[in-house]
Parts: structure tokens; C-alpha cells; sequence
């Protein structure tokens, strides 16, 4: 399952899709949208996708991670759109024979989905200010970043 | 041939369109539309050296050839997650 | 929510119980039964537990990963009784700021449960066989151990 | 006094029983029940090195001292997850 979605994410279908026989250990990650970082309170999120480009680059991590790590299946979907504090943003599945595989993997996904795939947030702040998250750029810490 | 250009997040705000077409010289590579595109929208050099680039939904480096079927994408440094 | 149960486990519920809008990060580790192991073809398990003392020591491990990490919230439901090939023996849920927090005390915890908490299991396989897993024990490598 | 004593796992299967009563002198450490339960239960000691206590509980040395309110539970090496 590799999806960008304007849904809630039913992580219990993300979790469920990964789950095998073969497989002693699954791990799920879930990004959720922090109320504060730091002094900043964050009202929403909006999470803007290259929808295409997205797409491929998630099924590029799956097989990636795939040739890294013993994976028996991998899911990955991602929210777009405005979410609040508490929604969760992205969900990544992973299912291993053994649980140290599981875990390795479902953090390299993860932590490669934040560098690569071209998906953007914009925070608003309860105080009115609204910024793009542009890592190496000078926007202000955001609520989700890094998380 | 005519390019088109697909802006993202903050290079969308800062160009105000998420979409816009430039003409360029057959066999032109990457590099000669970004100039092209930083002489049409100068604000985007603000994050100019930030700025990241796909071809056909591929990153891709200035020297990357372009053709007129090219969708070429410009965005800042990636956020999702 | 720290628990046993003999029914099917709502990992779905495990993970919404630690959600918070001070996490940025929710990691969740399943055990499920594996079919294979090796050469072994697993029929099914039963897990026994010392209840009070599985259930005590199960908080004693919530305590200490809050302690060794910035967690928000922590879930452990472990099941009991017969269980069958792909099935969810364990669940661990863990909500922290950030995500590779989440990780290590995910991971941090079942490694930790599966040394302290008394809890065992039967393997009974494909061919009649029926064994106890008992680590440093001389019975075979079983359907579930080591995940 | 009586010492209530649970057995787990593959100690049930061994002794044939899930919980047995011994009779131990006042102020008896674990280590003078592990005799009594050995003796009773010789099967016992075909796992003996990789056994584990508890009283009340809590994993226990042999040399933790009983008293007529103690629970102890006798099984090997966990293995749940």
C-alpha cells in the first residue's frame, strides 16, 4: 500500500496490509502534528504533494528498503491537506521475521521519506504567522519538523 | 519548444503561480530554463541556491537535457513527514 | 494501558492510547506468529503468564523507559492462551516528541519484555511435535523465537 | 510454616502440578525451600540451573528470606513477545 490521501489515515488498514505469516514483527511509524515546539504553538498544518513524483518516490523507498532489509511488505501513505494537532501525517508499516529488522527498517524509511519525497508543510501559528517548513532555509523551527 | 514548469510550496508562493510555460532552444539543458525562469520570476533567487530540481518527476542535475515532453518541477528542500 | 488478555488485541486501540498533542512520533511493535521457522512448520501457540507478576513487571518496564526516554505515553497488551499462525502475540506502543525516540523505546521495550516478564510459550508444530520455548533450554528454535 | 509455591511452563509440565504447599522451618531463605522442592520433585533438577524464583512477585536470590505469607513461583528462562 503506497498512497497519498486527503483522508484520515486508517493506520489500522495500513498496519493490517503489511501483516504476513512469514513474518514475526511489525512496526508502525506514525508522524503526528505536535501542538507546540519550543515557544511556538501551531494552529494547523497544510501538507502540499507532488503528487506523481510522490508517488514514485515512496514506491522507490519500498524497493530500496526492500533490498536493504529482510522485508516481508511495506506500506506507506501519506495525508495531504490541512491537518491539526494530533492528526498524524504519514504512516509507514514494515513486517520482518525478526523485530531488530522491523524496527531498522521502519526508521530508514522514514527518516529517507523526509529527505526525498517532495512533500511540503506549511505551518500556522496561533499567533497569526504563517511559514513554508523549508529545511536549510530561515523559517522558524515548526511544530512538526523535525519530529 | 515550449517547457513547462510546475512551482511548489514556497517557490509557488513566492512566483505566485504553480504552473507556467517558457520558451527555450532546442536542445536546451536544464540549466539554460533556469535562467530563463530566474529572469521571469527573479524572486525566486532569494532561495535560489536552495532549490531543487526534477525532470519528469526525477531529480535531476543543470545538465539534464531537456525535450518538449519535459514536465520540469522546481520546489525548496522537502518537508512531508 | 498496561494489560493481558486472552482475546484477539485492538492494536488499533493500543496506538490511539498513547497518541498526544506534545508527540510528533508514535512507533507500535506487533510480535505475530510466525508459520515457519526454519524447517519447522508451526500448528500454533499457547502462551502462560504469571498474571501479577507479568502484569507488575510490565509497569516496572513503563516506568524505566520513561525514565531512559522522553516518552509521553506507553502501551503494553500482551495475549494469552492459543494462538494461531499470523496472529498478534504482543503489542507495544510508544509516543514520543520526536522520532528516533520512538524507535529505541520501542525497541528498547520488547527486547526488555521478553527478558523479564514471565510469560511463556508452547509450540506445537505441523508434525505433532509440542515443545516449550524456554531460552538456554535445549528445545528447538520455535515459530515465535527469537522475533 | 507453609510456604505456597506456583510452578510455570515447562516446572507445571515437570512436577505435574501448577501450585504445591511445603513445610519449611521459621525464617527459611529460598535457597532451604529450593531443597525441599527438589526433593519432592527430583524432575525438577533436570532444569534446575536455568530455573528462576520469585516471591511475591519479584525475581528473588536463594538467599531471600520466607515468611508464611510468601508466594513463590518457580519457572525457567521467559518467553513471551
Amino acid at each position: 500500500m503506497i498512497r497519498l490521501t486527503e483522508d484520515v489515515i486508517n493506520f489500522e488498514d495500513v498496519t493490517n496490509s503489511v501483516r504476513d505469516v512469514r513474518a514475526g514483527a511489525v512496526v508502525l511509524f506514525l508522524g503526528t502534528v505536535r501542538e507546540i515546539t519550543g515557544s511556538d504553538e501551531t494552529s494547523h498544518l497544510f501538507y502540499e504533494a507532488y503528487p506523481e513524483m510522490a508517488i514514485r518516490c515512496m514506491h522507490e523507498l519500498a524497493d530500496e528498503a526492500k533490498q536493504r532489509f529482510p522485508i516481508q511488505a511495506v506500506a506507506i501513505v501519506h495525508r495531504t491537506g490541512t491537518l491539526g494537532p494530533g492528526d498524524v501525517s504519514v504512516a509507514i508499516a514494515v513486517s520482518t521475521p525478526h523485530r531488530a529488522q522491523a524496527f531498522e527498517a521502519g526508521q530508514w524509511l522514514i527518516d529517507s521519506l523526509k529527505e526525498r519525497v517532495p512533500i511540503w508543510k506549511q505551518e500556522s501559528y496561533k499567533d497569526g504567522r504563517v511559514d513554508w517548513v523549508h529545511p536549510g532555509l530561515d523559517a522558524p523551527a515548526a511544530g512538526k519538523e523535525p519530529s | 519548444m515550449k517547457i513547462k514548469v510546475l512551482f511548489f510550496a514556497k517557490a509557488r508562493s513566492l512566483t505566485g503561480c504553480s504552473a507556467h510555460e517558457f520558451e527555450v532552444a532546442d536542445g536546451s539543458c536544464l540549466h539554460d530554463l533556469t535562467t530563463s525562469i530566474y529572469t521571469v520570476f527573479p524572486e525566486l533567487l532569494s532561495i535560489g541556491s536552495t532549490l531543487l530540481w526534477a525532470v519528469n518527476g526525477k531529480y535531476s542535475g543543470q545538465d539534464q537535457i531537456l525535450s518538449d515532453l519535459s514536465e520540469v518541477a522546481c520546489f525548496p528542500p522537502v518537508s512531508g513527514g
